[in-house]
């Protein structure tokens, strides 16, 4: 009998992973089939994100900078999405730049969305007067250094080519400092923490940051010393913020199955232990 | 000369970006900054050049040799076909470039980043293990933070997310910061023995 | 608790107590290290530094390909040159490069950056040159993959499977590709000793990994595979340097709290200076 | 459906789910498929970089430097007097001038990208160690900059904590007053204020800890009564409103009966100093923040200002703020009320046209609303208003999104009752749309867990009524299942510690914290020590250093999982999105797989 289950337990150990493999892709996509709506509470510091931005005066120049790409548009391209629906129903002047390359048109993309969002729409926003998209520059720390002390040199041009000198709304935002918040939406590195470590302290800068769910535990040092004034991280920082802002969108809808996978995964840790010390008991 | 200028380049150049920032009351400490750091953005972009020197000719050599003819044809194909293209129509929205960015890159990126999910599905299996009062410890926080993440945990118990709150407010705050403090320091004597000269062999050898 | 915050004005210069400390961290760290280079030039005997199991295990990975015949993969990371990381990790890769250069053992170095791939080289260089073969150095070793980070991480996957190296080293700065790379080396069943001081990624290498290099020690490691008295009275003047932290911790602690409840007014001004706004 | 189908759009889609499920493919088994797939991409992500590198880098920030665009050059000539202004924009600009302003410094940069090129060459190689030292050089400092300006200090700063536990008390206590039932508010009232006194009192919290935490507790108690009220009275279309008013207005009257125990509460807590004693002068600097602004503000507008000089002071501090000229602002605050004199100032004929408020401001947000409470409580003060002014006034509050608080609804109604009768229904429907719309607004807000809270306790017997049960819906909450949860709340610590007690309990816990951090990273540096031997006591501290660091990294480890399944979340969305297409696309791969293992067996 001992030695039966042994053998089981062997096995078991021994399991192809593409059994796990297809555990996993379930898990995942029959929530997605099928819609289970599970409550939540968003987070403290989603919610001092939010209020943030809230808080500022209308008219005010947020800058926002998308250092993400596809790898991380899951995670981070529904927070993007609220908020410029957020930003333009606030009446704020947005300006975007971004360190990553495979940011800009998914930046173009999300505002796009926004200007034609049905509260958004009246409003008649206008590219370049009350947002304008800057584009990618290379040079991570460097252009962050560059732009606390010129926008104007470090993009001399906005994404579409427009000498940024001709940009109305350029001309209230000559530096970093120049803006009432700054709201960094981070993929990885370059990112949140080079920000805060760059830029941050020495240009002054009011910010905020949404991280992937990876960057969250290493940026949370900087929320608790108020460097950041509010965090959202991962697909549930996303999906606090849509719940805060009112739009629950893909992050929202992707919950059900974030629960599923984690469970799943704590299934598997939990099973591969148990039979790891019964065989390894048993051996002794 | 072979070593003295470069070593004397790199203690100018890291002096002076320690120093500036204490001096940025004076109003041309700014602009030089700025052409510095742009020079550097220049020098780095021309050493791609090397890359795709490299990458040409280690693949062209493969080709050569018969090894994997098929995707390293499609390989260099994929490359000559974004640049002629980026170089011919643009990069803006609505371009062929464009096009082929939305439609293969990301959907690409994105499907091996996701691998990852199945790859952390089997490790959990297969590599996580109680071994020890360290490893048991780091398991457990994983999980109350796993559990604590998802609407599923707020369910079963409510106080799930604030545990997980704690575990990431108190030890992992305080386990990240002493890691950021040792880190931090590790790179400033780095940094400073770079920049003094003691560590020369990134010079190359002869 | 008002915040009255010490300001310094010269001229065109002023400065924040912050900035202030940022400066005065820094000179601090030279005169440590200052110190110690001299004290332990002249004894030498007077350096203690303590077995780091993780740097060990580089030499023993290196002495075991050179027993199975079989080459070296070192991956610097993914990060730029920007990066200290990657700095520590070229500054690792030469010594390495040293010690399989003496042992006739080959090196691949494969690069996310053609920057950090022609630093590498003049690493691998330096190392094969102190070791008195220059002849042996190899620069197509070196190569450059994507820019791409999982185009990268499937051509490191690539080496591994295809030239058999019996031991994986896996340091710098690593985002998502850890535990694919460290997975692979598994399976292959490498011997792999990996660092960074990217904290989110430590779990993996840890479970997936022989040795793991955390945090500062991938710092020390360069000083420490030297052997040189010169690099280790690094590691003396950044001990004492910890010291000094801890100890202002405590005492910025002990003051803000005098000064909360009510013995010592004032006395939180000093925390202030280790405000940088 | 056919013109779709040979679309350039179908084409995207296609090629979208089908490149998907051929890097999927690799979790069956490595085939060739995915190795094509993996090849296209390493040519695709590197093609890409390429071209961005060219228009991103080299060419703005090398070429357009060294031969500067036209119109750049037209700039300069005109800054420099050499064009006039009506040849701007035609005036021609030949190469050779491009040529000459361009940037000399970077030939320099030029020619070392250049030198870096010599690394294939082996005789010259050498040189490509210049720009090499150049670029390590500069980033080493950077670097050295970052890391002590960005993590020493910073975290050497946020580690020195506290330890009487009194500078987190004025937080603290903001914050577990916020979960209170609004229920229990008139009996714990009393309860409440005496602790939050001997507290403050006890703990020597100073003037301005006292009014920020001060003017949270009183804001969030009088939203909640209000709002409480003014819920009940908007269940239904036809409810009796001048009933619910005079209800809400008993509240108020209870509010304000405790608003003045509150201000001597304040001074007690400021040590018996009167508020305007704090350092004007020394606090100045501090000013420019926000938080100070508001505070001041709000000390302004809540607090009689004694003395004359810091009457001035504070006028000539937010007049800015407030868009009014200094003189005005200072007069304003001559008066006892500050804010009532503003609402003379605004009627008076004297005010000048240009001069605004700039409602948005959350001091003047606050301005606003006790400026209507003010309106609310004599309401014969609003014969004096015109009726232009009355709109200009309404208006100004819509734009300011003021919400939320029932007195300011009540007076906006009150506001309407004084409007000739055409309009009047409609402004009075179209305001009550507008208050609800706020009201929801808030629901998803901060106070969103304790605005539910209310709304379920307050609409007992019958658990939800249909407006509650309308703003749960809109919020994204199941109403049935919220009314079962929140009664879990109540006992599941959600309810505030109201004795002194377990104020004592809430403040060790915090010293605990911060204690237990002081210790984490002390013994996690220590672990990092590599010239002393880790036996003996470093021994042990060590051990504990690395057990708070392995805990880090579980909590990583969490992190990283969270956001890897998140991604194939993401990926499965999309191949859902085109299900026939992502369908196709799987069979047609299946089938390709089973034809190449096939052939591969038979080979």
């Amino acid at each position: 009998m001992k030695a039966l289950l042994l053998r089981a337990l062997g096995r078991f150990l021994a399991l192809d992973r593409r059994w796990i493999f297809l555990l996993m892709a379930l898990c995942i996509v029959t929530p997605l089939i099928l819609p289970i709506g599970l409550p939540f509470t968003p987070d403290p510091a989603v919610r001092n994100l939010h209020r943030a931005i809230e808080d500022l005066p209308e008219g005010s120049v947020v800058l926002v900078s998308c250092d993400y790409d596809p790898g991380s548009k899951p995670e981070l391209q529904p927070f993007t999405e609220a908020l410029f629906r957020h930003l333009f129903r606030r009446k704020l002047k947005v300006v975007v730049s971004c360190l990553w390359a495979g940011a800009p048109p998914l930046v173009n993309q999300a505002i796009a969305q926004a200007l034609e969002a049905e509260d958004i729409r009246p409003l008649g926003l206008k590219d370049k007067v009350d947002y304008v998209n800057l584009g990618y520059k290379d040079g991570r720390q460097l252009v962050m250094l560059g732009m606390g002390e010129n926008i104007h040199s470090t993009f001399p041009k906005s994404n579409d080519g427009t000498p940024v000198s001709q940009i109305p709304l350029m001309q209230r935002m000559r530096k970093l400092g120049d803006s009432q918040l700054f709201v960094n939406v981070s993929g990885g590195s370059p990112g949140t923490k080079e920000w805060v470590e760059t830029a941050q302290g020495r240009f002054g800068l009011r910010m905020v940051a949404a991280c992937t769910a990876v960057m969250a535990p290493d940026n949370i040092p900087y929320y608790e010393a108020g460097q950041l004034l509010g965090l959202a991280g991962g697909m549930k920082g996303s999906a606090d913020y849509e719940q805060l802002v009112g739009l629950p969108g893909s992050a929202t809808r992707g919950m059900a199955a974030q629960s599923f996978g984690h469970l799943l995964i704590i299934a598997f840790i939990a099973l591969g232990n148990v039979a790891f010390f019964m065989t390894r008991g048993r051996k002794r | 000369m072979k070593k003295e200028i470069p070593l004397l380049i790199a203690f100018l150049l890291g002096t002076w970006m320690i120093l500036e920032n204490f001096l940025s009351g004076f109003s041309w400490v700014g602009p030089m900054k700025e052409s510095i750091t742009n020079g550097g953005i220049v020098i780095m972009a021309f050493t791609y050049v090397l890359g795709i020197y490299s990458i040409v000719s280690v693949n062209v050599a493969r080709i050569r040799r018969g090894q994997d003819v098929v995707p390293k044809v499609a390989l260099l194909a994929a490359l000559a076909l974004m640049v002629a293209l980026g170089f011919w129509r643009g990069h803006e929205e609505g371009t062929p470039f464009n096009w082929l960015y939305l439609n293969l890159y990301v959907p690409l990126q994105a499907t091996m980043f996701s691998l990852l999910a199945f790859y952390i599905a089997s490790a959990a299996f297969r590599a996580f293990r109680a071994r020890s009062l360290e490893a048991t410890l780091l398991l457990v926080c994983a999980i109350l933070v796993m559990v604590g993440r998802i609407p599923v945990g707020e369910k079963l118990w409510s106080a799930f997310p604030q545990v997980s709150d704690w575990i990431m407010n108190i030890p992992n705050l305080a386990g990240k910061r002493a890691i950021m403090i040792g880190a931090a320091l590790g790179a400033i004597s780095t940094g400073l023995r770079v920049i003094l000269g003691l560590e020369r062999s990134y010079l190359g050898g002869e | 608790m008002t915040p009255v915050l010490a300001h310094l004005s010269l001229g065109g210069l002023s400065l924040s107590a912050g900035q202030i400390t940022v400066f005065l961290s820094v000179v601090l760290m030279v005169l440590l290290l200052a110190y110690f280079y001299q004290r332990i030039r002249k004894d030498p005997g007077s350096l203690f530094i303590r077995r780091i199991a993780g740097i060990d295990a580089i030499e023993e990975a290196v002495g075991r390909c050179t027993e199975m015949g079989r080459p070296i993969l070192y991956v610097p990371g993914i990060e730029d040159m920007q990066d200290i990381q990657t700095i520590a990790s070229m500054l690792i890769l030469g010594k390495v490069a040293e010690t399989a250069a003496r042992y006739k053992t080959e090196i691949f170095v494969p690069c996310r950056i053609p920057f950090v791939m022609s630093v590498a080289e003049e690493m691998v260089r330096q190392g094969f040159y102190n070791a008195g073969v220059p002849e042996d150095h190899k620069p197509g070793n070196m190569s450059f993959i994507s820019d791409e980070q999982f185009a990268y991480t499937a051509g490191v996957n690539g080496i591994m499977l295809r030239e058999r190296p019996a031991a994986n080293l896996l340091l710098g700065r690593f985002f998502a590709e850890s535990l694919i790379l460290s997975e692979t080396g598994f399976e292959a069943k490498a011997i792999q000793v990996a660092g960074t001081a990217e904290v989110t990624q430590l779990p993996f290498f840890i479970a997936a990994c022989d040795y793991t290099l955390i945090g500062e020690e991938l710092f020390a490691a360069s000083a420490y595979l030297s052997r040189d008295p010169k690099l280790l009275s690094n590691l003396k003047a950044t001990d004492w340097y910890k010291m000094i932290c801890i100890g202002l911790m405590l005492l910025g602690s002990l003051l803000v709290t005098l000064d909360s409840i009510g013995w010592w007014e004032g006395a939180s001004l000093f925390r202030d200076f280790f405000r940088i706004q | 459906m056919l013109d779709w189908l040979f679309s350039v759009e179908a084409l995207g889609a296609f090629l979208t789910c089908f490149a998907t499920l051929m890097i999927f493919s690799f979790l069956y088994r490595d085939n060739p498929f995915y190795k094509f797939a993996e090849h296209v991409f390493v040519g695709v992500s590197t093609g890409y970089g390429i071209v961005l590198m060219w228009f991103q880098i080299l060419r703005p920030n090398l070429l357009d430097r060294l031969v500067p665009p036209v119109d750049a050059v037209r700039q300069q000539l005109f800054r420099a007097g050499e064009l006039a202004p009506e040849a701007y924009a035609t005036a021609p600009i030949s190469m050779g001038q491009r040529l000459a302003h361009g940037q000399f410094i970077y030939y320099v940069f030029l020619t070392l990208g250049v030198l870096m090129l010599f690394k294939i060459s082996r005789k010259f190689h050498w040189l490509s160690r210049w720009p090499l030292a150049y670029v390590i050089g500069a980033f080493a400092g950077i670097q050295i900059i970052q890391a002590a300006q960005g993590a020493l200090v910073p975290q050497l700063e946020a580690t020195m904590k506290d330890f009487s536990g009194r500078e987190t008390l004025a937080t603290w206590m903001a914050d577990s007053c916020r979960a209170l039932p609004a229920a229990e508010l008139p009996t714990r009232r009393a309860e409440q204020a005496g602790w939050i006194a001997d507290w403050m009192k006890a703990l020597g919290a100073d003037s301005v800890q006292a009014l920020r935490a001060g003017e949270a507790w009183q804001t969030e108690q009088e939203g909640r009564l209000n709002d409480v009220a003014g819920l009940s009275s908007l269940e239904e279309p036809g409810a009796d409103l001048p009933a619910a008013f005079k209800r809400m207005r008993q509240e108020q009257a209870r509010v304000v009966a405790r608003d003045a125990d509150f201000e001597a509460l304040l001074c007690a807590a400021a040590g018996g100093r009167p508020l305007d004693s704090l350092r004007l002068d020394g606090d100045a600097a501090a000013w420019g923040t926000a938080p100070w602004q508001d505070a001041l503000l709000l000390a302004a507008t809540t607090v009689w200002l004694e003395s004359p000089a810091t009457r001035q002071a504070l006028g000539q501090r937010f007049a800015p703020g407030l868009g009014l000229p200094t003189p005005i602002a200072a007069e304003a605050l001559a008066y006892p009320e500050g804010h009532v004199s503003l609402v003379q100032l605004l009627k008076a004929e004297a005010f000048p046209q240009s001069a605004k408020l700039d409602w948005s401001l959350p001091g003047t947000r606050k301005l606003a609303d006790s400026l209507l409470s003010d309106v609310n409580a004599r309401p014969e003060r609003l014969a004096e208003w015109k009726p232009a002014q009355l709109e200009d006034l309404l208006k100004r509050l819509k734009t300011a999104g003021i919400t939320g608080s029932a007195a300011a609804l009540d007076a906006r109604l009150r506001v309407f009752e004084t409007l000739p009768e055409p309009g009047r229904t409609q402004a009075r429907g179209e305001f009550l749309a507008f208050w609800k719309e706020g009201v929801t607004r808030e629901l998803r807000d901060l106070r969103q867990t304790w605005l539910l809270h209310t709304i379920a306790l307050h609409t007992a017997p019958d658990p939800l009524s249909s407006f509650s049960r309308e703003e749960l819906k809109a919020f994204g909450q199941d109403p049935a299942a919220w009314a079962s949860t929140h009664g879990a709340l109540d006992t599941n610590g959600a309810r505030p510690a109201v004795s002194v007690a377990k104020v004592r309990t809430g403040m060790a816990v915090e010293i605990l914290s911060n204690l237990l951090v002081l210790v984490g990273v002390c013994a996690g540096i220590f672990y990092f020590f590599f010239s002393k031997k880790h036996t003996g006591a470093l021994g042990v501290v060590s051990k504990v250093g690395i057990a708070f660091l392995m805990m880090s990294f579980g909590a990583s480890f969490g992190y990283t999982v969270m956001g890897r399944i998140s991604l194939a979340i993401g990926r499965f969305q999309d191949l859902l999105a085109w299900p026939w297409m992502a369908g196709t696309a799987l069979i047609v791969l299946v089938v390709a797989l089973a034809v190449e293992s096939r052939r591969a067996r038979q080979s």
